[in-house]
């Protein structure tokens, strides 16, 4: 067994944890309110320290202390920290009641990066990219292969038609649709199997420590 | 990037007799397209002596004037002729030479190459395919979001999920339990989040008509905060702003984990009657839905999270598959222009699967025409 | 006033963005690196917020009795205390020593693994429960995780070692995972980039709204 | 016990029996039928054809995470190196990976090997930030990329790291072997030395990544490869010894775990099935 302190509490609130598997119970509710209070500080840590010092703070002290080295048109723009600063205490507004709205000029500037960001990103990677990435040559000169990808494209596109909103289900779309729900459902039937490999290794990780870090079990 | 700790000076001890290489030559430069002008790739002929063994790396060394001084701003192993440097200023002249190193020392190249300068473009050559895909698709939208406005309503077909949840929140009143809502585990930058708060304003519309309590845990605080308005923005459109709960919707943690066992906490203790899951989902899925199935309460879930679809898939009553979440804000609120909307993307899914038809039977003919022309950066 | 001008703000930066997808040129493409810069910081002064929220649910619960109070007070705890620690730290709070990483090592990281480990067991309650063939569909999810399952482990290949290769469970989960797996995966996808861009394009132009619209 | 009591199971039954049969092949392993692979056995043969006595690389990039996976693997390519009396050179490319690493060998070396001296016959040189660019200086020598090793002994000090007297750069190695989690690790490895400096190489990777390595086996630039837990098992079958192997426990774990959520599915139908009249679906 170990004499390290540190693990026998990282040992008992593994215990208490996996406790939550028999029922509720005071040991779970323990662990889980420490593990929401610690988790919930450290990442407000972590953007203190990794966010607004480093990318907020210490530029805008460079800026300011040596105002010299200022260029914007190569793409150092610190001194204008100052708006998302500005913007940023501004959402503390929420706190004030009457003045609450205007911290939604902060969310308003949040949601038109990610919207804007986010659209053309998806458009390129997962629309054209994914499009692109499914042209492929019918006959590939093997028998097997071939049916595999005559296979895959009509799967791809029987499984889009599924996603068709504005057609009542009905008719060739009914069959297209239904054909797609099948794939979907292979689909979803492998994904499921592929991945109770990667939990099975995460619990006998967690039994691993359990049984030779904590009880010097070889 | 200065690789090597040796640098510049270079502090190589020269091992056995070895002779210095042979220089590298034939410097050549392209600034590289597409870009605000931040790079240049530099092409050169290998060293004569690079066999193998009497050369190690080349290094590549800038200047602001032909005459130096010299700082190595990166390097290359031995057979390799070209480096992209991504560290410069543009419209800046720059000076470049090549050093070879090998174990016998090192050799400038005899010739500077310069003045080398990068400069920007205005459109990136590579993404037209993006831009016509793009412009098609909010011309779509746009057209029969206008259309609708018109007073042309665009049939939209059922979809079961989507009227789940209103029967989930009945059943929740009429046992006199609450609706837990989950908007997802990710931040608002993935506009899953985004679409998981659009569906709880309609989502707090109709708790706020039956008067059922609503619980909202949010990890993340900017999903958190708008999770609030929206929330306030249900109960006020339907009428009863004196029924919103301040306490309702809380912040937890963005620890994924901790965030779910809060949520099972929740689960277990207050037994809400109804689970709405709607947002972006990882490996949590499967322990919600399963805890959530143990209370025995409705589950209604949705996310575009491929991976994490089988699980709510098997775990949930009813299961809104990728872009049906999406769809669902504009199903459920009615709105003609929302629901023009989907109709866009309809029409932009038979231009998809027409290219798909079309590129498959080229790339059989063995042209590549539309393939190359789709390839983005 | 209170609702056109953030209206104004999402609809202005938005196109922007759009536009510097497409734009590399500096005049386009550096402030579209601030605005992102931007959106970085702001969401970090969320955290703030977030935490003060935290603190305020827990305490009104802790202050008034109600049931469950002790634990609250262990999350408050918590929570003060890995603040507290995490800034008297400084900044190299993430040093291998310092008492921030001992409560990441003990109390954060442990918890976190054990709780991603329960899924193991939910994945065979779930199977047990779920994966019953009342219906085509329901045949081909289960079959399809069977053979996936199966064929990932030597157990599955020794079984059915008998076989030609190409039918041996290995190959098949393979060719599951590739071909049909991978059709649906992309439909998928290809669902979603359009449900993005949809979203994006209603927020944008100010059709979604409602997270700009409480009382005042 | 009635189908109907199966119907009507407490998950909890299934929750303790996954638990069972998890634990019970950690504790005593039951030895389920492998067979080693072929990209395992030239993983196996190539450590064996290197001379013996000879000074052996070894980059273990990985951190706590891949443990299940990669653990086994770095402890059976240590017993199997000191079986020959090789000379073992450690480095790591991870920030997370020194103390995991450091751990794994020194418990090797105490269990089974506890004439064997550090310093004299293996050495961990620790973490070096960088990546690919430390592969490269380590080019220009070993020591120069890492001055100290983990303990912060000088590289170059002979006296108390006299195996460091025999090594130069790579010339000085006959195998890489490399323990690998991601980026940087075999990819890396095989693209900046591997191609460049010509020492063979075989690669232990974790099961997401192997996929992603298979082209370098057949190209040949990678002599063996192991990939997650079933690689690490039938590596330590090849190698045999009676080698209480935790990759074989944990494979029989994975065997089992798999054929159970298997048997729930089966089970659940037999449920289905024989609950209706005739069976029909």
């Amino acid at each position: 067994m170990s004499h390290d302190f540190g693990l026998w509490i990282a040992a008992l609130l593994t215990l208490c944890i996996f406790s939550f598997l028999y029922k509720d119970n005071p040991f779970y509710k323990f662990a889980e309110h420490l593990f929401v209070g610690v988790s919930a500080g450290y990442y407000i840590v972590l953007n203190f320290w990794t966010v607004i010092m480093t990318n907020l703070w210490d530029p805008l002290v460079k800026a300011f202390s040596n105002p010299g080295t200022f260029s914007p048109q190569q793409g150092d723009y610190r001194a204008l920290l100052l708006i998302p600063g500005i913007l940023g205490l501004l959402l503390f507004t929420r706190l004030f009641g009457k003045i609450g709205w205007m911290s939604r000029w902060a969310l308003a500037v949040i949601i038109g990066v990610y919207a804007g960001l986010k659209t053309t990103g998806f458009a390129q990677s997962d629309l054209v990219a994914q499009v692109q990435a499914s042209l492929q040559p019918l006959w590939t000169g093997s028998l097997g292969q071939s049916i595999s990808v005559i296979l895959f494209t009509i799967g791809l596109i029987c499984s889009l038609l599924f996603f068709f909103f504005s057609r009542e289900h009905k008719g060739a779309l009914g069959v297209a649709s239904k054909i797609g729900v099948y794939f979907l459902m292979i689909s979803f039937g492998a994904g499921y199997g592929y991945t109770v490999m990667s939990r099975v290794s995460l619990l006998i990780g967690r039994f691993q420590f359990l049984l030779e870090d904590w009880l010097g079990f070889k | 990037m200065l690789h090597s700790p040796c640098g510049a000076q270079g502090t190589t001890p020269p091992s056995g007799g070895m002779p210095a290489p042979a220089p590298a030559s034939g410097l050549t430069w392209t600034d590289v397209v597409n870009d605000a002008g931040r790079a240049v790739t530099l092409t050169w002929k290998l060293s004569p002596d690079d066999d193998g063994r009497r050369v190690l790396y080349y290094y590549i060394e800038r200047s602001n004037s032909p005459a130096g001084p010299w700082t190595v701003v990166d390097s290359t192993i031995a057979g390799v002729n070209t480096r992209t440097d991504q560290k410069v200023r543009r419209n800046t002249d720059y000076f470049y030479r090549i050093t070879t190193v090998g174990p016998g020392g090192k050799t400038p190249a005899l010739s500077v190459t310069g003045p080398v300068r990068a400069t920007s473009q205005w459109i990136n050559q590579t993404r037209w395919s993006v831009l016509v895909f793009m412009v098609m698709f909010f011309g779509f939208v746009l057209y029969f979001i206008a259309s609708a406005q018109a007073g042309r309503k665009p049939f939209v077909r059922r979809i079961p999920g989507i009227d789940a949840i209103e029967e989930a929140i009945g059943r929740a009143t009429e046992m006199g339990r609450s609706v837990l809502f989950i908007p997802g585990v990710q931040d608002i930058d993935d506009i899953q989040t985004v679409a998981g708060l659009v569906i709880l304003e309609s989502v707090a519309k109709i708790t706020a008509r039956y008067e059922t309590p609503l619980t909202v845990p949010v990890a993340y605080p900017i999903p958190f905060t708008i999770a609030e308005e929206m929330v306030k923005s249900g109960y006020l459109h339907a009428g009863k702003p004196d029924r919103y709960d301040p306490n309702s919707v809380r912040f937890v943690s963005p620890e994924q984990f901790a965030y779910v066992a809060a949520i099972t906490g929740i689960m277990v203790r207050d037994r809400p009657a109804a689970h709405i899951f709607m947002g972006s989902f990882y490996a949590e899925s499967l322990m919600l839905a399963e805890t959530g199935f143990s209370t025995g309460a409705i589950q209604v879930a949705g996310t575009a999270n491929v991976h994490q679809l089988p699980f709510f898939v098997v775990a949930c009553d009813y299961t809104l598959l990728g872009e049906e979440l999406y769809a669902a804000s504009a199903y459920l609120s009615g709105e003609a222009k929302l629901v023009g909307s989907l109709k866009g993307a309809d029409l932009l899914k038979i231009v998809v699967i027409v290219t798909v038809i079309v590129g498959c039977i080229l790339e059989t003919m063995n042209l590549h025409g539309l393939t190359e022309w789709m390839k983005t950066q | 006033m209170k609702r056109e001008i953030p209206l104004f703000i999402t609809a202005a930066i938005g196109l922007y963005m759009i536009l510097s997808f497409f734009v590399p040129h500096q005049f386009v493409s550096v402030p579209a690196d601030f605005l992102q810069q931007c959106a970085i910081i702001l969401v970090a002064f969320g955290y703030v917020l977030g935490g003060a929220n935290a603190l305020r649910v827990n305490f009104d619960t802790i202050y008034k009795r109600q049931s469950g109070w002790p634990y609250k007070a262990v999350l408050v705890a918590g929570l003060l205390t890995t603040l507290i620690i995490g800034l008297a730290d400084g900044r190299n709070w993430q040093d291998e020593t310092t008492r921030s990483m001992w409560i990441y090592n003990r109390l954060y990281s442990p918890m976190q693994a054990t709780m991603f480990a329960l899924l193991a067991f939910f994945i065979a309650s779930a199977a047990f429960r779920a994966f019953r063939i009342r219906t085509v569909e329901a045949g081909l999810l289960a079959v399809a995780a069977l053979i996936v399952m199966l064929g990932r482990v030597p157990v599955g290949n020794w079984a059915t070692g008998f076989l030609p290769h190409w039918a041996q469970l290995g190959t098949v989960q393979e060719w599951i995972m590739n071909f049909p797996q991978n059709a649906a995966k992309r439909a998928i996808l290809i669902g979603a980039a359009l449900g993005v861009m949809a979203t994006g394009l209603r927020v944008i132009l100010g059709i979604e709204r409602s997270y700009l619209s409480g009382e005042d | 016990m009635g189908l109907e009591s199966i119907e009507k199971l407490d998950r909890r039954w299934l929750f303790l029996l996954m638990g069972l049969l998890v634990l019970g092949p950690l504790i005593a392993p039951i030895g389920l039928p492998l067979t080693v692979s072929v990209p395992v056995q030239g993983f196996f043969d190539t450590v064996a054809k290197v001379p013996d006595g000879s000074t052996v690389l070894m980059s273990c990039d990985y951190d706590p995470a891949s443990r299940p996976e990669l653990v086994p693997m770095t402890k059976t390519a240590m017993h199997q190196l000191m079986d020959k009396n090789c000379k073992v050179v450690v480095t790591v490319l991870w920030p997370g990976g020194p103390g995991i690493v450091d751990q794994t060998l020194r418990e090797v070396m105490r269990e089974s090997y506890p004439a064997k001296k550090y310093g004299v016959d293996w050495v961990n040189l620790g973490y070096k930030a960088g990546n690919e660019a430390v592969m490269v200086v380590m080019g220009q020598g070993i020591a120069n990329a890492f001055p100290e090793d983990y303990t912060s002994q000088s590289t170059t000090d002979y006296t108390k790291l006299p195996i460091m007297r025999g090594v130069r750069d790579y010339s000085s190695f006959p195998l890489l072997v490399n323990i690998s989690a991601g980026y940087p690790g075999t990819k890396e490895w095989v693209q900046q030395v591997q191609s460049r400096f010509h020492l063979p190489m075989v690669s232990g990777c974790t099961a997401v990544s192997a996929p992603e390595y298979y082209p370098y086996l057949q190209s040949g630039q990678l002599q063996g490869l192991l990939g997650g837990m079933a690689g690490a098992a039938e590596y330590e079958k090849a190698y045999g010894h009676g080698l209480k192997g935790a990759a074989t426990k944990g494979m029989d774990a994975q065997s089992l775990a798999h054929v159970f959520v298997a048997i729930c599915i089966l089970l659940g139908n037999v449920v289905q099935i024989t609950r209706r009249p005739g069976g029909a679906a």
